[in-house]
């Protein structure tokens, strides 16, 4: 059978309307790589709670998860502000749990980076007139957040950012964070913008050293991924849901993905992105959003 | 004719079980997939319409406002597509010499070429694309040089496969001459491996036009991943245009190509 | 005189159980024309096709300007090859290279690749590439693709090709089964021009009787993979032409047929 | 006569055309790209570095792995057996030389152009919202370049090496299926297990592309390997990989030789 | 009587100026059995080629059985080819199918595909078949695959293939190119037979001008495209016979050689 077949329209009246069962979708996410096996735990965990089945998957690309999502074939997904705002307008998605962590330790931002020895840039001021990098164009974390830290800070036209000689000299896409940090690193751009996490572990990993790079300046704290669910299941579901998610209380989970045992999903309001899409609105990322 | 053929003549001379044995096996293994693998040939006729509508729904109308600033894009695709293609050209076709049967008699040479393009084939795209990275950093070489890893593992292994179907009668009749290896190469075994050449070497120029994923993850751009990019942003109807482009790049290029081959070869 | 070449017991066997060759044993002379016959099937191909290793003897021994054959490999099997032309019963041509590089393709071992590749074929095989093409009416399709040709054209070009390799052995396999009777008499007279010329020995295959009455110097019967005549035209009788074909084969299809069947037009009727 | 050319005239200079519109083009695109030359051969010092940075081995991923490949291969094996007989009727439909219908060849042949121009994403895309997440959408999503590939390099064979027979069951007045039966395929068919074993090993590539759409497998073992920067891990399932298609590679040269030598 | 075909104007100009057939008209009866003779490259095969649509006429008309062949297409095209047997220069057998089979595959076209696939070929077409390999002396090889076959056991296949058809009017190119005195003669005396005894048509071309004669109710000359002689084989005097192969290009050759060359060997001494 097909496990994303669990369309609202079969509910199961046995059980108050519920799907019979629903489908879970990790997204990869630069904060969150260590997506192995461990999350078997959490959805077994879930099919306990809820007594339904639970399908817990890998996705690769937010598009995917979200016209899945507005198609019916998911119910929840792992989303950041972006996804969340795009999920909200195009399938109704509402946020459910986001995890959070007691310790200030693992604040989760993206860092301006560039080379370690380069004398010229050493603040955020110097990032004018530099080949500067960016990740991708529908990426949160390596262009969306830095380019509103950007426009913020030096009150920069949001529309004319990537253009050549307007803040930059030059702007490129570079597809992927490890990209622009090794572009960085070899000196293939003066700057970029890179997530925190993912300098982290490619220096842990050996692929570059610390001092290698620098990193000039920060964006504010992202928001973590929080999960969201499919507005249209029942709403007493989705309350189950949440509670199911927050007595998840397996320290070995938290600890391999989140780097802290003490870690907890937590209920989170509906307005809990909103000061981060007020900032996406800023820079002019959601006029595509709205069909 | 004895009496028991009067009543059966076989027209085949050989071992059924081989045969049903194979065909058996076979089919166990489809079996044991569909079963392992839950696959629903219902579900996938009944997600037929769907299929169709999203598309319809989605992707119309096409989006051409921004069509100028795509031109640099399908120019940069255009150009790693064709230093691409030529160097996978006369990489795999050495490879595919060196894999054939028909072309190489020295059987260690042979597999060890094989194993070769086969691990080059047989190592994901994901693993080229940080080992390039990680060596090169960005830039138009590292583009280029992903592109080939692309092609040249299917490449050689296809032209190897064309060389082979080559009859050996013509080949015969040089080595009956004296020819030497390569005479034998150049006179024999290429004119007869163009059609098949310009067909393979064709379609590794398509992929590599729409190697979105290839140069997206050695960050070198290009139009593939204008259309990826697109989608991630929800702006369906630019990406259809996009996509139209790269259908029109690669209609053009075949109807070039044969209008070329038709004139010149 | 010594042979030029010389074959001792050659035996080959295809598959398991196909016995083409079952032991042959032959002296050839420089300067002999030999007319090779026999039924079909009976193994002449194969023997042709074994002197210049196209086929792997599997037991025997082919000794060619003093050199066994059968244990050459390499360079050297090359160099003696570029000494024996070859025609072939199905012409063998590169289809889509035209008619005059199908020709100098026999002038291949004589020349650097290079020049080869650049067309830098000496003038002197060009001309004579020409005339040769000339001579057996194929002036006109020069820059043909050879698989333009029709078959007795393409017979023709395996012919200048052959010829133009100067060899010192001349093997051909039916050399003009597909020809028309004049275009086949100007061929047969030119190899045996060649022939009487250049001290060439020509090993031909043939099943027109008459033809090889006509050209051989000596001619050899094959039937079933064995030697069954052995001698000058003037000893081959229209008994012993009989004897060649008639086999298990020709007798059966003689009593199957309904009227029974003289044995060759021409110059072998009963 | 003083010089005899070897080749006509003509074809001399369509020959010399040919090589100048081949290099211009070539010139002219890299010119449209900047390839630093100098920068890529000061960073080939790297490579040793960088290799001896992914090698390394952890044998604790082998069982899962094991059961990875498994998916990996039956999903593999299953688009295979499809692709394989749609390609072959479609590249029967399409080939010139056997084609019932000239505009139906150019059809399908188009056709093809354009289903293969749209990137996976795309299909992934299609295929999600209307099947939802799970092996069939996979397998949907793996069929379409399997064809793709399939279709070109068979219709290849045919139109190579088919004509002859073709010509002579055509005046038997033999139907199209029945040239088709008796002649292409036992023509044809050891070319067609090449092409299909080369397609093989794509499709198992091809799965490791398919997280998009929530297909495990060994692919998904991969990616995660990679994207953890476990490198020991990566090697081990990469040299699995490389043993797998070793093993696969080396059955399909024997089924060949067999269909090729045998009486089959 | 009314003729079984019609040729009326036939031209075939293959490229842009190789005119290949240059408007050639007749008519054939049922039951007759034409020779066509002419110098290699004379377009014998192109005629044939045209006659069943294998290679399509640039002008001119084609009536079969009451039908333009020149406008058919499709089923109904594959209904005519059924009525019209072909035996071919170049056998064109598959390869990697064995003897019986693609004799068989000559009666492809009256059963469904699903049998042939299964090998449930009617018992009679079987034993026919099995006669006609007996017949030809191809019994030994009846499931040896086609291409370990020799030239002439090759051409002997594709012939029983084509009688295997029991066709209305059969073409035949070259059938006896590769085959032996006898065996040339089984073949010959077999169409000869079927062609009285079924009252089937057929057109052969040939190079053999003795075979012509003897076994021809009719023979037709064609040179550079023409017809060129049309008639008997009584008709057919020797001064026709050097008309017709004396060309453009024999003449030349002629003059070329070394010795003048007599025009053919046995029954056309000079
Ligand atoms: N496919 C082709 N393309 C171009 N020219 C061709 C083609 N086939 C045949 N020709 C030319 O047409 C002419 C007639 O050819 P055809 O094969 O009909 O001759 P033929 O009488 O059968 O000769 P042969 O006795 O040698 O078989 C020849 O000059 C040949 O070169
Ligand atoms: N590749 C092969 N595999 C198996 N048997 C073969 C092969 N080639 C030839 N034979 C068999 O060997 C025997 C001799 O064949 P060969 O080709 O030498 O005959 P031939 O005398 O040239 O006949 P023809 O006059 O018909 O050309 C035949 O019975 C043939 O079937
Ligand atoms: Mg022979
Ligand atoms: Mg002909």
């Amino acid at each position: 059978g097909n496990e994303g077949s669990s369309s609202s329209a079969s509910a199961n009246t046995e059980n108050k309307g519920w799907p019979e069962e629903i489908t879970l979708v990790q997204m990869p996410n630069e904060n969150n790589p260590q997506a192995a096996s461990l999350h078997t735990q959490l959805r077994e965990h879930l099919s306990e709670e809820l007594g339904i089945k639970v399908n817990e998957l890998e996705g690769g690309s937010y598009a995917v998860g979200i016209e899945a999502m507005a198609s019916g074939n998911l119910d929840v997904m792992l989303a950041s502000p972006m996804s969340y705002y795009q999920a909200k307008e195009r399938a109704g998605a509402e946020l459910l749990v986001s995890p959070q962590t007691s310790s200030e330790k693992h604040n989760y931002y993206t860092a301006f980076i560039t080379q370690g020895d380069n004398e010229k840039i050493n603040s955020m001021e110097d990032l004018k007139g530099t080949n500067f990098a960016f990740v991708n164009a529908a990426s949160s974390s390596g262009y969306l957040y830095p380019k509103g830290t950007l426009v913020q800070e030096f009150d920069l036209d949001p529309d004319l950012v990537e253009q050549s000689d307007y803040f930059f000299e030059n702007v490129t896409f570079s597809e992927s964070h490890p990209n622009s940090l090794m572009g960085v690193a070899m000196g293939d751009f003066e700057a970029a913008a890179v997530a925190a996490s993912v300098i982290d572990s490619m220096i842990e990993a050996g692929n570059i050293k610390e001092g290698d790079i620098k990193e000039i300046g920060r964006t504010a704290d992202i928001p973590d991924a929080s999960y969201i669910v499919r507005g249209d299941l029942p709403d007493d579901f989705k309350e189950s849901l949440k509670d199911a998610f927050i007595s998840f209380e397996n320290e070995e989970y938290f600890e391999a993905i989140h780097e802290d045992p003490k870690t907890r999903f937590v209920a989170v309001e509906q307005d809990y992105y909103d000061p981060a899409i007020e900032m996406l609105d800023a820079i002019n990322a959601l006029e595509e959003v709205q069909e | 004719m004895n009496k028991k053929s009067v009543y059966k003549i076989p027209i085949e001379q050989k071992d059924y079980k081989k045969t049903v044995a194979i065909v058996l096996i076979i089919m166990a293994a489809l079996l044991f997939s569909v079963i392992y693998l839950e696959i629903s040939v219902l579900e996938m006729l009944m997600g037929l319409p769907q299929f169709v509508m999203f598309f319809f729904e989605k992707f119309l109308p096409a989006n051409s406002d921004n069509l100028k600033q795509y031109i640099p894009s399908v120019i940069d695709t255009l150009g790693y597509a064709i230093i691409a293609t030529y160097f996978s050209t006369i990489l795999a076709f050495i490879f595919g010499i060196l894999i054939s049967e028909n072309t190489n008699k020295f059987k260690t040479l042979r597999v060890l070429t094989r194993g070769f393009v086969s691990v080059l084939r047989n190592i994901p795209f994901i693993i080229w694309g940080s080992l390039l990275v990680y060596i090169f950093g960005l830039g138009g070489i590292v583009g280029v040089l992903a592109l080939i890893l692309v092609t040249i593992g299917f490449l050689s292994k296809s032209y190897a496969e064309s060389i082979d179907e080559i009859s050996g009668d013509k080949l015969e009749a040089l080595r009956a001459n004296g020819a030497s290896y390569f005479q034998i190469l150049f006179h024999g075994v290429i004119p007869q491996f163009v059609p098949a050449w310009i067909n393979w070497t064709l379609f590794s120029f398509e992929i590599n036009v729409r190697a979105s994923v290839v140069l997206g993850l050695v960050g070198a751009g290009g139009i593939g991943v204008l259309i990826d990019t697109n989608i991630n942003l929800f702006k369906y109807g630019e990406a259809l245009t996009i996509i139209a482009v790269v259908v029109s790049i690669i209609l053009l290029t075949e109807f070039i190509t044969n209008s070329i081959r038709k004139r010149f070869i | 005189m010594k042979p030029l070449l010389s074959i001792k017991n050659l035996v080959k066997v295809y598959g398991k159980d196909t016995r083409a060759l079952n032991g042959i044993s032959l002296d050839f002379y420089p300067g002999e024309f030999i007319v090779v016959i026999g039924p079909s099937g009976a193994g002449k191909s194969t023997f042709i096709r074994c002197i210049n290793r196209l086929v792997d003897p599997s037991e025997g021994e082919l000794i060619f300007d003093g050199l066994h054959m059968e244990k050459l490999s390499g360079r050297k099997l090359r160099k003696q090859r570029a000494q024996i032309g070859m025609i072939f019963q199905h012409y063998n041509l590169v289809g889509r290279t035209n008619v005059i590089k199908n020709v100098l393709h026999g002038q291949l071992s004589n020349i650097p690749l290079y020049k080869s590749l650049l067309g830098l074929y000496p003038y002197e095989d060009k001309k004579e590439a020409v005339e040769l093409l000339k001579k057996v009416g194929l002036e006109d399709q020069i820059y043909k693709r050879a698989d333009e040709l029709s078959g007795g054209q393409m017979q023709r070009v395996g012919i200048c090709r052959a010829i133009l390799q100067r060899p010192k052995l001349l093997l051909a396999d039916e050399p003009i089964a597909s020809l028309d009777p004049i275009s086949a008499n100007i061929v047969m007279q030119q190899l045996h021009t060649i022939s009487i010329e250049k001290k060439l020995t020509c090993i031909v295959n043939l099943h027109q009787v008459d033809y090889a009455k006509k050209y051989a110097t000596r001619i050899i019967g094959i039937k079933q993979g064995k030697v069954v005549f052995d001698g000058a035209p003037s000893q081959l009788t229209d008994e012993m032409v009989r004897n060649i074909y008639e086999g298990k084969e020709s007798q059966m299809t003689l009593q199957a047929g309904n009227h029974p069947v003289s044995l060759a037009v021409g110059q072998n009727n009963e | 006569m003083n010089h005899i050319r070897v080749t006509s005239k003509g074809s001399v200079i369509k020959a010399i055309l040919l090589v100048f519109i081949l290099g211009a083009v070539f010139f002219t695109a890299i010119s449209l790209i900047n390839l630093d030359m100098t920068k890529f051969f000061e960073r080939l010092e790297n490579v040793p570095g960088v290799l001896s940075n992914m090698m390394a081995i952890d044998l604790s991923v082998i069982p899962d792995a094991l059961l990875s490949i498994v998916t990996s291969l039956a999903l593999a094996f299953l688009t295979l057996v499809v692709a394989v007989f749609v390609a072959m009727l479609l590249s029967f439909l399409a080939a010139s030389t056997i084609t019932p219908n000239r505009y139906l060849a150019i059809f399908i042949k188009g056709f093809f152009a354009i289903i293969r121009a749209v990137p996976s994403l795309v299909w992934g895309l299609m295929v999600i919202a209307s099947l939802g997440f799970g092996y069939t959408s996979g397998f949907i999503a793996m069929l379409l370049p399997a064809v793709g590939y399939l279709f070109k390099s068979f219709t290849g064979s045919i139109e190579e090496v088919g004509s002859e027979i073709i010509e002579a069951m055509r005046s038997t007045g033999a139907s199209w299926l029945s040239i088709i039966f008796h002649g292409l395929l036992p023509l044809c068919i050891t070319s067609f297990v090449s092409w299909i074993t080369v397609r093989f090993e794509g499709n198992v590539e091809e799965s490791i592309g398919l997280g998009i759409i929530g297909v495990g497998g060994i692919g998904l073992l991969l990616t995660q390997s990679i994207s953890t920067y476990n490198y020991g891990q990566t090697t081990t399932i990469i040299i699995m990989i490389c043993l797998l298609m070793f093993m696969i590679e080396l059955m399909a040269t024997k089924i060949k030789n067999k269909i090729k030598f045998g009486n089959i």
